[in-house]
């Protein structure tokens, strides 16, 4: 058989993204010495930033499920007049550049705003709260859980519910004895997708709030402030703690089908 | 008992328009149609999975039209199963139990005798996943059955089978009718189906019911081409009419006495018509010479093409009756059939 | 019928979902005075950086375009073993925060790594310049290309593309004149999405190059330096000039069909 | 002429074991068997489109067996039609023409004939979404035959289509393959196509080529139970053999004089058991008691039940006879078959 010239092309341009997206990373990882690694976990500043960061992304990805999760069923099962329109606006969040989404979010929460005077008397402030970054996270975070779960819901047939219904379920039986156990995995993934969004976020959260410190803001001031040396062991923790906390998630849900 | 009355159902691209139709208690009936006629759409706004525009629909008396589904007392059983695949056998089956407040200890006896009739008794535990189709739809039925549905719809049972299966889900069905006695609306596009199970039937074409009634009426006296097309009444002919004949362009066919006033064609299935060398009939009438056109060997049996002075015959005998007699294409045979065959529409 | 307690809990989550994503941005959008905006459309700083995060997203699609057509096509048709490895390394960099994104690139492309002395010795520097804006944009937006394109392709039939090659097309053939006519939707989808993730980047690109300045860089440097009220015209100019392209860019995707 | 010599495929789940097969040229064969037998698997291997294992594949006696799929100069015609969306029907038809170094100019007439053939003319210019099932099938077959291909490969052309379509591109397939004399593999599930379209057939369960032979040999002398029931013949009992006689429990079958010695089965087809009320036949073996259990009407035809001392006979007769003789169920009714009709297996 002679050699395909077009299969030879699909492979080296695969070889090529793939060693463009690994070979940074590999390389970042290796550099730091061991000992800067152990010093770097060591210190206080850094554990806090990326515990509040996988704490705050994990708060954004329940929000998310929680709200999400009956506006994803809705998209997937009804049609309405809007509905595109609708789709379209879950999906703004992915379009608009990250210091703007930071923007965005401090212009209603600003004191001559009804909005932010209404959260100003409930004693929530965005701007460099804690809350702002959870805020933030949740913004960006929330159009891939809508997604990921809606697509999932879709796989569901719709007649296994409508038997259901004609088994005698109401609409919230047969969605919690069909199709949340048949879709519970497609959620797992979407939060996964949902945290891993909110914990890469940067230029939102250093327009609302630096402080308390995230991790990602931790590496930019590292960087900006000591250069890369400095800032490369911070980024490669928080790096290995996202991907066990992942593959930890990514376990649980791939465990062996249960019978309920 | 299902009574639809002017129904009308609006979907994008699609209207169901004014249905009229009476299910009666213990009856087996069959809606009939081409892909995409709407038969879906009806059990579904019997089931109340879709919203209707306009009519109302009764269930055993009692207007359910607008009842959420799961107070219609409606079984369902889809062409794919929709069985639960997150749920082995047994749960399947159990399944409606507790919405009718039931629990599997107090229908103990009702439930083991459903599942035995089912033969489901080895695959209890089994996962769903992996059933045969005929395995998935007997669960599919014991499912519906398990909560004692007043009516039962089908959805093309029978469609998605391997042959070995279908004739088994058949027959399962035809005896479970004829043992429970439960009132059956089922949608399927194979006559043959209809007129295995069903005492009634209704066809649908684009919305519309073209012609509802016995089986046997339906099969034999279609009231329209298009059903006459369905049931396979394959020679279908514009005609003028006088009386008791019939004139085909410059045939002339003697036909059953009756008000042909209003009628435009008339038909005659295939298997009406006989076909010999030489005239063996006793009667002196529709005695028509033939040539064969074209002979088609399908097995069992064969079908025939026969050209009349340029009207074209569709006849099917058994191809061994055909072998016997060794038709050659182009030869001049004699076809008749007698009177009260040909049915005018 | 009696009011459906469930669907009433999808309605309201979705009404809250929506509102929170587009309140902030329509207040944005409404908060500038038309003099501020017409001023900030005349300042040529802010034009030249609208203008460059444009052309630099543009041109990450491209390449995404030309490498990564060839891989979606390769994962969408093929199996072999490592798939799913390859379809996870692809999803990184949508799960790698920002900033660590930039100290990745830059790592590898340093005066003491082979790679470095390689790119140094072609002419080609990352820190501060275009190529290495371009190269940010790239990494993170061809995640989003190649998700896209790759479900683009496995949605047309491999059947048609059988039958293309039993009528005696080779496979580049049954690619060109089948494939591709069915797929460039998706690509010009994939491009739109990969653009629209580029445009977005900040924390990547301030790390690698806060000059020559790109918008979102721009945005937070108005922030940082003047406060919101001056940086939300810029916002607001980046948002709609990009709605803007994408709109146009969507309504050629969506031209009626031709025959070829 | 398509030759397969110990052709093997391997896919994950699933093995191609040893495929023997010769489809002579001008020949039309069938590929029968039940889904997942992997029939559509061999017509991907000679096609060149998955990899084979081990063997080789002849076409016209060039070995094509590592061949890219674009030189083997087969057509395809599959299912679901496979037209490119993107086209018209014309270029649909045109799309080959171009990689055989023709142009529309120069191979005009026959395209135009092709064209003319398939009563394409009027569609050239339709898109191909919105044509008919049978429509589809027609453009598809056009577009195969346009580039002139030594063979053609049909893969269940008919399964996808509504009844009527399915007689239409059956007969159409009927009449190319007389007109034309092209080499024809048609990969079917229903016997019934392959009875009235091909000369010769195979029957794949599993992977394995069961029987292979004429399709009157084939159906009328099954090799295996498994292609015995695939033919339909209902009627399978294992059974002991001595002579020109055959056991079956305690039941004495006179069967044809032949071999018996490795045989186990014997088989009967339900329409060669002629059912009367008295024994009527002029043989005088193979006459048994039977009592009538159940009687399945099917339309044209009824399905009978018959219980024979404890062994269930199933036989086929037209309803309108069934009702003539107006039989009842748990009535004793005389059956009979003659000897040349039970196959030994």
């Amino acid at each position: 058989m002679k050699i395909e010239p077009f299969l030879w092309l699909m492979i080296s341009c695969s070889l090529l993204i793939i060693a463009f997206i690994l070979l940074p990373l590999i390389e970042m990882v290796l550099q730091p010495t061991a000992a800067a690694m152990v010093e770097t976990f060591q210190d206080a500043d850094v554990l806090r930033s990326i515990f509040f960061s996988v704490s705050a992304s994990a708060a954004a990805a329940l929000i998310s499920f929680v709200l999400g999760t009956p506006f994803a069923y809705l998209l997937a099962r009804r049609t309405f007049p809007g509905k595109k329109i609708m789709e379209s606006i879950v999906d703004l969040p992915i379009m608009i550049p990250h210091p703007v989404v930071g923007i965005a979010l401090l212009s209603i929460a600003g004191r001559n705003h009804w909005i932010g005077q209404l959260l100003q008397k409930m004693g929530i402030t965005l701007m460099g709260t804690a809350t702002g970054i959870i805020a933030v996270m949740t913004f960006v975070g929330l159009p891939f859980y809508i997604n990921t779960v809606k697509t999932g819901f879709e796989a569901i047939p719709v007649r296994a519910e409508n038997v259901a219904r004609s088994l005698g379920a109401s609409r919230s039986g047969a969605f919690f004895r069909v199709t949340f156990p048949l879709a519970w995995r497609s959620m797992v993934v979407g939060m996964i997708m949902c945290m891993a969004r909110a914990i890469s976020e940067f230029g939102a959260i250093v327009i609302v709030a630096y402080h308390p410190m995230v991790a990602s803001v931790m590496i930019y001031e590292r960087f900006t402030a000591y250069g890369i040396k400095y800032s490369q062991p911070v980024a490669v923790w928080l790096i290995l703690i996202c991907l066990f906390l992942f593959l930890l998630l990514r376990f649980f849900s791939i465990q062996p089908k249960s019978t309920t | 008992m299902i009574q639809l009355r002017d129904l009308s159902v609006k979907l994008p691209g699609f209207t169901l328009k004014e249905i009229n139709l009476t299910v009666e208690k213990g009856e087996f009936f069959t809606l009939l149609g081409p892909t995409g006629a709407g038969k879906t759409l009806i059990l579904e706004s019997i089931s109340g999975m879709i919203p209707i525009h306009r009519g109302t629909i009764t269930i055993n008396g009692k207007d359910v039209s607008k009842m959420p589904p799961e107070r219609r007392g409606v079984g369902i059983v889809y062409q794919d199963s929709a069985l639960f695949p997150h749920l082995n056998v047994r749960k399947n089956i159990f399944f409606g139990l507790r919405y009718h407040g039931k629990t599997v200890r107090q229908s103990g006896k009702a439930l083991d005798a459903i599942i035995e009739w089912f033969s489901l008794e080895h695959l209890l535990d089994r996962s769903v996943v992996n059933l045969s189709g005929g395995e998935k739809q007997r669960v599919a039925m014991a499912r519906a059955l398990a909560v004692d549905p007043s009516v039962l719809l089908l959805d093309e049972p029978l469609s998605a089978l391997d042959p070995g299966f279908r004739e088994e889900i058949r027959d399962i069905l035809k005896t479970l009718h004829e043992e429970t006695g439960i009132t059956v609306l089922m949608v399927t596009h194979d006559f043959v189906e209809a007129h295995y199970l069903a005492q009634r039937t209704a066809v649908l074409n684009a919305g519309l019911i073209e012609q509802a009634g016995t089986v046997a009426d339906v099969f034999y006296r279609p009231s329209t081409p298009f059903v006459a097309r369905f049931v396979g009444m394959k020679n279908i002919f514009p005609a003028k009419f006088d009386k008791d004949v019939a004139w085909v362009d410059d045939l002339q066919f003697t036909i059953p006495h009756s008000d042909n006033r209003f009628r435009k064609y008339v038909a005659i299935r295939p298997e009406d018509i006989c076909v010999s060398r030489t005239n063996i009939s006793k009667i002196a009438t529709n005695i028509f010479n033939a040539t064969v056109m074209r002979i088609f060997n399908k097995g069992i049996f064969s079908d025939i093409r026969l050209d009349v002075s340029g009207t074209v015959f569709q006849a099917i005998l058994p191809t061994s009756a055909l072998y016997r007699m060794n038709f050659a294409e182009g030869e001049t045979v004699c076809i008749t059939f007698t009177p009260e065959r040909v049915h005018v529409i």
